[in-house]
């Protein structure tokens, strides 16, 4: 038996991005299996849940977790893992927020198999099919998981003692994150594993920001010339980044387009798009109703640009009632 | 390096090997006891023949819906999340259906970017599947033992420091990405009409270099392909053999000159004889794919409209196509570079000729992909109009409708979007790589359980042929389903004809 | 002193108060203190009937040392009325005073419910969120800021020139600003003052010339307040001063200019006068006028007008006093108090065209009758008609413009007393019958009632009755070219009509018609029907809700003069207490930015109204400057990192409320 | 739930009190300084907690006692209404209302008519719908169990 400490990594409702970037270690993958034994990594390994059943419970040190959970089956997978694991890690924006996913809570699970199996223009479905939790075939039964009609982050689901954030999270955090899990200084529970400082202070483009900005309009970026140099909301673009916990080393930024908010909030906010709308609205220009409308009327998809990733986490969680 | 991981599993597998023998006595709720994201069953009938297996893909996230209402510019960046393996895929079909929806047309610079970006991504991306993913089965072979079967096995049997070279290899590639999309899962940088960032002057060696050793690194993998694969007879063999021979249709994007192209082109699609079936613009796919539902599965699985759904089957009578490498070099009449069509020639001569219909072709023809998008990435970072300054046209348009269509590693992938006057979603719908490969992955995985199962009897090593049925196709449910991406673990069920469950293998 | 914060468990003592019965009466105190004594971190829960009563606050104090609070909680009235008592009674025991956490279950609960049962639920529900709440509250600092002794009075009619004095002979520096060309306010224009009939100029000009020259005193005619920036202790304000086109430190006021004037003749309207008499474009408003100088009135005079004047006055006059380049000036002064004292204006008659105002010559104002009376008047003291004939029969309507839904609800307190006065006048100076129309007597005050009863001797007509019109409709050739008034004497209950000489309106009090501006310039608040809102109708009248700022006189709501001295003194006495302890106490209240934590995103900066958030370049943070910041809290919502803070309006103290507020119905689902 | 700011709308909410103007028992005040310090995230968890509805009270535009909080306040509140409209949160649920010092009427009158609309709406009651939703947690498994065709079956 090894005395390594024993690391889990498993996958929810994600996109494998989150398992991407762990191999984004690079040269670094080979280092972290040196540290520790690995013994789940669905992606990459062929350890099965019922190797991890025979384990006793804490026996591992910490199991990573990414995705949304969306299925019945995910459920009882990270209930098993938190069994099983000493510290649970929400790895990655879909973990932590809800993710791109967690968009889905803005409309009903109904709507979703609706267009899925019957509106979609390419589908073919006179009678209507659609996927079944249980359904027959000449008297053959097959069974599907349910879906959840609420996509739920990590630690809405089980407890969880620390977050990784990002879309995904970069490599350089996985190996901190790492480094000061393993060396048992452990950060206080439930605290999230990157600066606890909003992005704007490591963002390149900082000095390029005015103090007396106020906006008149918002602009698309499809729509207009991006300075590589200025601020973002100095150009009238809507930009995540003073909201927005920093870590990520402003790449989108490096890629001339704003911060569309993946780290999540900083510890001091519960409701990250509450806390954007509350700033840029404040610094609106116009003073009548009409034109502060007209102002806003800019921002086309609220809920889409303030809660991208945070919409499942967020105070309200999931839309109330049919959605339009 | 290898040891820790050995050790580790030794220790999980003796626990999983008495755990498993424990289990053979208590049959486990199907639901409730399934793992990750792929799941098999098997029917036998009284004769303990296998009746029907079933491939399923048990998961759904919806976002054509949760699309709905969005600008339509954020789409790049939204239905990357669709796919982490392959999220460059996403936001360039995206973002071609943006240059489609407001009717622009970027500048030539902004072209030569994303197609270098493109082919840099498909380059790495394939090697993935090839050195960690799928590569595996065949570089460490179908029977090694499983703690083998991975990149670290990989690694010990061609050397630390192939193993090193591809890691670092991979690592460049996303570096470039990166350069210019910001981040290389989930790249930012496509826009209607052009790209956000464009190439430094300054920067233009390093990419030359990295073009350059990128062909060597192609030529040097199918060297690897050819010595540890094609010198080996009984991995011919089993390419060639039956259990894994399907006669579909196949479908793919290609040039002017009927050649591969990833990032653009016309769709051809050539029927089981080879003979060209159609060979239409993007924008007419409606027209010939539709999509089946079935109850028994998330997946949508395609077939070809004109020729309406006749089941799971192959030969004449199907309207199943296939897409991946082995599809898209089944409808091109030649490569669009000149190493890679030495390779193709080689291939097509190996296989007997098109259309070649083994499905574990596929990792040769990836192979012989990697050298096409390496050549095509050298010829970009040499071409003068890659560091131009005018990178964006700026629409002007009033929005309706845009189709943006590529060839993802695991197939044609198509991006449609309806929207209103002021560029917000309507109606999306998305056609991802592995659903054009679904209806021929599940007659494959019945067609290797009906041909390997007899009287009942199951053993161990069924279970890895099942696999690399499917496997060939690096089949990505993050994209097919919005599910899981990567290999999929998978659980067999055998049920007897009262439905009982009178075995279970998980592989 | 130890501090909980929301980690430790803090020992509340929670105190509900009976109010007497104005809480008792609706709510079951009892039930509300037993269930407070059930919630987390409560050790001491009791009801009593008057907390804020002495013996009340000693059971505060007693229990804060036998139970060691940390925490108190006073489920009284509105901590707009009591925070202060019992922050003081906390502090008095040993707590810091900002432990404390009021709930409001009078205003809020007993006295806007009649169902015992709700009330009863709602102060429960109210309590639990201090109960929430209180855990997360800081020990807190006052802070101190120091008070500019200097003082602004703004209205230079009886009431600031009251206060005016009041301070300087304090010996305060008082600037004392009036919109006029001169100082004495309406009550300049009366002839004699109810009830003691004294001459108003008699006990007024001395009051005048005694402001014009104390040495404390900068007096500032023609001028405006146009600018107010700063808070309590440290007010800046701008003055406009308009321009006379003369010298003040030259002219004498020996009016040789206005005798050499173009015009020979004087031939527009005298505002003093109500135009009822006329004056020249250089005037002086009446002889006492303080200060004693001629001012040009840029609408008339043909200089400034056209530029084109033999400029006769400026040959006669030997000071060289005049000079027509003169443009508006604007003074720069620091105050730490500033009282208000704008004063009224006087009900529109001819908003009720049925009493004939501006359409029959005979129908006049009380005011204008005023003029009439007074011996400087444009009659030099006779009442007569237009024509010069004396009336014989004379009616005074009174409530015109008062007491009535069509136009001013309110009673403008002065117009009985008033019309007596005039009745008494009018039957002096003319012998004439008087009539008064009235809809009730009110005759308040030392000496008023009295001053009724003498009239009614002297044989004065009474009518109880709202006059319905007056016309010049005449039915009989002896009625011809008078004046006919219908009114129902409700008294005989028969309508009478009465044929007159001369009517007399008695017009109510009003606000001024820039009420409102002045309000927003100096951010203090109006009632509904525009007189200035005192901080409390009878604890703090003199008081508004903007520190330092007090308010004097008929700009609070119609008052006599007797009433204004006296809100004056109660002003200037407010002023001075705070000049005394030479500094104010600021609520603790303020923002702070935590540094470690500001990314430097700069949106909260444009937002502060008192530029009290600065970027410091060199660290890349934002900084607040906390003698500046007044506490709205409106940086704090807007941070979208959640970087800033607010003392006593935490996010923690505000989520942990609404959690408290709604725990309930959790419980109930 | 109501949020009034000190100086215009929660004194004249007092002044109803003194004045006996009897309104719904319904809303719960919750005091600030100013309108603009309602931070967003205030009416969310209001919400999440369980208000039925919720109203801002602030001085009127021009009359702020700190200048321009209100502007503030409304700025915000004209986006949030579409963020929670997004949400599925009926309009009537929320409202910000100008109410002055003296404006004790308007207060009693604003309370009444806004309890009146949400009680016609119906309670909104968030806390009870994140408990439903949760139910899904654990009943999936039980649906399964449940269902005959998947009962264990025990081989040997």
């Amino acid at each position: 038996m090894s005395v390594k400490p024993k690391v889990a990594f498993y996958w929810c409702a994600s996109c494998g991005g989150c398992e991407e970037s762990v191999v984004d270690l690079a040269e670094g993958i080979l280092d972290l299996v040196g540290m520790v034994d690995i013994v789940f990594w669905p992606v990459a390994m062929d350890f099965k849940r019922h190797d991890v059943e025979a384990m006793p419970d804490g026996s591992i040190l910490v199991s990573m977790i990414n995705g949304a959970i969306r299925s019945s089956e995910q459920e009882e997978m990270v209930r098993l893992l938190r069994r099983k694991s000493r510290l649970v890690v929400a790895y990655g924006a879909c973990a932590q927020l809800g993710g791109i996913p967690g968009l889905g809570n803005q409309f009903d699970r109904d709507q979703i198999l609706r267009f899925a199996y019957e509106d979609c223009p390419s589908v073919q479905n006179t009678d209507k099919v659609h996927p079944q939790p249980r359904s027959r075939e000449n008297g053959r039964v097959v069974t599907l998981p349910n879906l959840h009609q609420v996509v739920r982050t990590l630690d809405q689901v089980v407890p969880v003692d620390y977050y990784l954030p990002g879309c995904p999270p970069t490599p350089q955090l996985l190996n901190q994150a790492m480094t000061r899990l393993l060396s048992g200084d452990l950060p206080s529970r439930g605290s999230v594993l990157a600066p606890d400082i909003a992005l704007c202070d490591q963002c390149s483009r900082k000095d390029s920001k005015p103090v007396d900005l106020k906006f008149t309009e918002f602009k698309r970026p499809h729509l207009s010339r991006l300075d590589p140099q200025q601020c973002f909301l100095a150009q009238g673009l809507v930009c995540m980044g003073p909201a927005t916990r920093g870590g990520c080393e402003a790449q989108c930024v490096q890629g001339n387009m704003p911060c569309s908010g993946c780290f999540g909030p900083t510890s001091r906010v519960r409701d990250q798009g509450a806390k954007i709308l509350s700033s840029l609205c404040s610094n609106i220009a116009a003073t009548s109703e009409p034109d502060i409308d007209r102002t806003l009327a800019t921002i086309p998809d609220p809920v889409g640009t303030f809660y991208r990733y945070s919409l499942a986490n967020s105070l309200l969680r999931k839309r109330v009632g049919p959605s339009v | 390096m290898q040891k820790p991981i050995r050790e580790a599993w030794n220790s999980a597998y003796t626990k999983a090997n008495e755990e498993y023998l424990r289990r053979r006595t208590i049959t486990i709720d199907p639901i409730t006891r399934l793992e990750g994201h792929g799941k098999i069953e098997i029917f036998l009938d009284d004769r303990g023949e296998v009746e029907r297996a079933y491939f399923q893909v048990p998961e759904l996230r919806g976002f054509e819906t949760f699309c709905i209402g969005r600008p339509a510019e954020d789409m790049p960046q939204i239905t990357s999340r669709i796919c982490g393996v392959c999220p460059t895929a996403h936001h360039m079909a995206a973002t071609k259906a943006l240059d489609d929806l407001y009717q622009v047309q970027p500048p030539p610079t902004a072209l030569k970017i994303r197609d270098l970006v493109y082919n840099a991504f498909m380059l790495e991306d394939h090697a993935l599947h090839v050195y960690i993913l799928g590569g595996p089965d065949f570089i460490v072979g179908p029977d090694a033992p499983k703690e083998l079967r991975n990149v670290v096995g990989v690694i010990q049997k061609v050397g630390v420091d192939v193993g090193k070279r591809v890691i670092a290899m991979r690592r460049r590639l996303r570096e470039m990405i990166s350069y210019f999309g910001g981040k290389v899962i989930h790249p930012v940088f496509g826009l209607p009409g052009g790209v956000s960032k464009g190439l430094a002057p300054a920067d233009l060696p390093g990419i030359k270099q990295l073009a350059h050793d990128a062909v060597d690194f192609a030529r040097f993998t199918l060297q690897v392909f050819k010595d540890v694969v094609l010198k080996n007879d009984r991995y011919l063999t089993l390419i060639t053999s039956d259990t894994y021979t399907h006669r579909t249709y196949y479908m793919g994007l290609v040039n002017g000159r009927n050649q591969p192209d990833f990032y653009a082109g016309k769709i051809r699609v050539v029927g089981p004889t080879g003979a060209e079936y159609a060979n239409f613009p993007t924008q007419h796919y409606l027209a010939y794919i539709s999509e089946r539902v079935e109850p028994w599965s998330y997946v949508k699985f395609c077939y070809l409209k004109p020729l309406g759904w006749k089941g799971f089957v192959d030969g004449p009578e199907s309207s199943v196509y296939a897409v991946a490498p082995l599809a898209r070099l089944n409808v091109a009449e030649s490569m669009a570079t000149p190493e890679a069509q030495k390779a193709y020639e080689e291939y097509i001569a190996a296989l007997g000729g098109k259309p070649v219909h083994y499905t574990l072709a596929n990792h040769w023809a990836r192979v012989i992909e990697m050298l096409q998008a390496a050549e095509r990435m050298r010829e970009l970072a040499n071409d003068p109009g890659l560091t131009g300054t005018e990178i964006r046209t700026i629409p002007t348009a009033t929005p309706k409708a845009g189709v943006g269509v590529v060839e993802a590693p695991r197939g044609t992938l198509i991006h449609h979007y309806e929207t209103d006057e002021r560029g917000l979603i309507r109606k999306a719908n998305l056609i991802v790589a592995t659903q054009g490969n679904s209806a021929r992955m599940a007659m494959g995985v019945e067609k290797s359980a009906k041909g390997l199962i007899h009287q009942g009897k199951v053993d161990d090593g069924l279970l890895n042929m099942i696999e690399m049925a499917f496997r060939a196709y690096d089949p990505c449910h993050g994209c097919a389903t919005h599910s899981l991406p990567g290999q999929m673990p998978l659980i067999v069920s055998i049920r007897d004809a009262s439905g009982r469950v009178v075995q279970e293998l998980r592989r | 002193m130890r501090d909980f914060g929301s980690n430790g468990t803090p020992r509340i003592g929670v105190y509900v108060c009976h109010c007497g019965t104005n809480i008792a009466g609706t709510v079951d105190v009892k039930a509300v203190a037993d269930y407070a004594a059930g919630l987390p971190g409560v050790v001491v829960s009791r009801e009593y009937k008057y907390m804020c009563s002495d013996p009340g606050q000693e059971l505060i104090q007693q229990d804060i040392r036998d139970h060691t609070l940390t925490r108190v909680i006073v489920a009284s009235c509105s901590p707009l009325l009591h925070e202060h008592t019992f922050r003081h009674a906390i502090a008095q025991g040993g707590l810091n005073p900002y432990f404390l956490q009021m709930v409001n279950i009078r205003e809020n609960v007993s006295w806007v419910n009649d169902n015992p049962r709700a009330a009863t639920v709602k102060a429960k529900d109210l309590l639990r969120a201090a109960v929430y709440r209180v855990g997360y509250h800081k020990a807190l600092e006052r802070k101190q800021v120091p008070i500019n002794p200097d003082v602004l009075v703004v209205g230079g009619g009886i009431a600031g020139i009251h206060a005016a004095l009041t301070l300087a002979n304090a010996g305060k520096k008082v600037y004392l600003v009036e919109r006029e060309p001169t100082i004495g306010g309406h009550m300049a224009m009366f002839d004699k003052t109810f009830p003691t009939l004294d001459c108003a100029a008699c006990i007024l000009t001395p009051k005048m010339s005694a402001v014009k020259t104390h040495p404390n005193i900068t007096l500032w005619t023609y001028s405006e307040v146009v600018g107010v920036d700063g808070f309590v202790g440290n007010y800046k304000i701008k003055v406009k001063r308009k321009p006379r086109y003369i010298k003040e430190d030259l002219c004498v006021g020996c009016m040789e200019c206005v005798a050499a004037c173009t015009f020979k003749e004087a031939r527009f309207p005298d505002e003093f006068n109500q135009g009822l008499s006329k004056r020249k474009p250089v005037y002086i408003p009446f002889p006492q006028a303080t200060p004693q100088l001629v001012v040009f009135d840029p609408q008339t005079c043909i200089m400034l007008k056209s530029g084109k004047c033999r400029q006769s006055c400026i040959e006669a006059c030997d000071r060289k006093a005049i000079d027509f380049r003169q443009t508006a000036e604007f003074e720069d002064i620091t105050v730490g108090t500033i009282i208000l004292a704008t004063g009224f204006q006087t009900f529109d008659a001819s908003r009720l065209p049925y009493y004939g105002y501006g359409i029959y010559p005979n129908v006049y104002t009380a005011l204008e009758v005023e003029r009439l009376i007074n011996a400087s008047g444009p009659t030099g003291g006779e009442v007569v008609l237009r024509d010069g004939r004396k009336p014989k029969a004379v009616g005074i309507i009174h409530c015109v413009g008062s007491r009535d839904e069509k136009t001013n609800r309110w009673c403008s307190r002065v117009c009985c007393m008033y019309s007596l006065k005039l009745a008494h006048l009018v039957k002096e100076h003319t012998d004439a019958t008087i009539y008064n129309f009235y809809i009730d007597m009110r005759t308040p005050g030392k000496g008023y009632e009295e001053f009724y009863d003498k009239l009614l001797k002297e044989g004065v007509h009474f009518i109880r009755g709202r006059v319905a019109e007056v016309t010049d409709w005449a039915r009989t050739p002896d009625e011809e070219g008078r004046l006919l008034l219908r009114v129902e004497d409700t008294l005989v209950g028969t309508v009478r009509r009465i044929p007159l000489d001369m009517v007399i309106l008695a017009v109510g009090l009003e606000p001024r018609a820039d009420a409102q501006e002045v309000r927003r310039l100096f951010n203090i608040s109006c009632s509904t029907e525009g007189f200035f809102l005192e901080r409390h109708p009878k604890l703090a009248p003199v008081n508004t809700f903007t520190d330092g700022i007090f308010i004097a006189g008929a700009c609070q709501g119609p008052r006599d003069i007797p009433d204004a001295v006296a809100q004056a003194g109660a002003a200037a006495a407010e002023a001075l207490a705070l000049i005394d302890i030479g500094h104010v106490e600021l609520e603790p209240n303020t923002a702070y930015i935590t540094e470690e934590d500001c990314s430097g995103c700069r949106s909260c900066i444009p937002l502060c109204p008192y530029t009290a958030i600065t970027f410091l370049g060199d660290k890349g943070k934002a900084s607040i400057n906390e003698a500046l910041c007044k506490g709205c809290g409106t940086c704090v919502a807007a941070c979208p990192s959640g970087s800033i803070r607010q003392n006593l309006f935490e996010d923690e103290e505000i989520f942990s409320e609404i959690d408290g507020l709604l725990a309930r119905d959790v419980a109930v689902a | 739930m109501a949020f009034f700011c000190n100086w215009c709308t929660y004194t004249a909410a007092d002044l109803a009190g003194v004045s006996r103007m009897k309104h719904a028992p319904n809303v719960r005040i919750i005091r600030v300084m100013c309108s603009g310090r309602v931070d967003p995230q205030f009416v969310l968890q209001a919400f999440a907690k369980g208000a039925d509805g919720v109203l801002i009270g602030g001085c009127h535009i021009g009359d702020c006692h700190y200048v321009e909080g209100n502007y503030k306040a409304v700025r915000r509140v004209r986006m949030l209404r579409r963020v929670l409209q997004g949400m599925g949160i009926e309009e009537d649920r929320f409202r910000l209302e100008w109410i002055s010092a003296s404006e004790g009427e308007k207060v009693k009158l604003v309370i009444n008519d806004m309890v009146e609309k949400v009680r016609a709406l119906g309670p909104l009651g968030l806390p009870q719908r994140f408990q439903e939703w949760d139910e899904e947690l654990e009943s999936l498994q039980h649906t399964v169990e449940a269902s005959p065709e998947e009962a264990p079956v025990h081989v040997g």
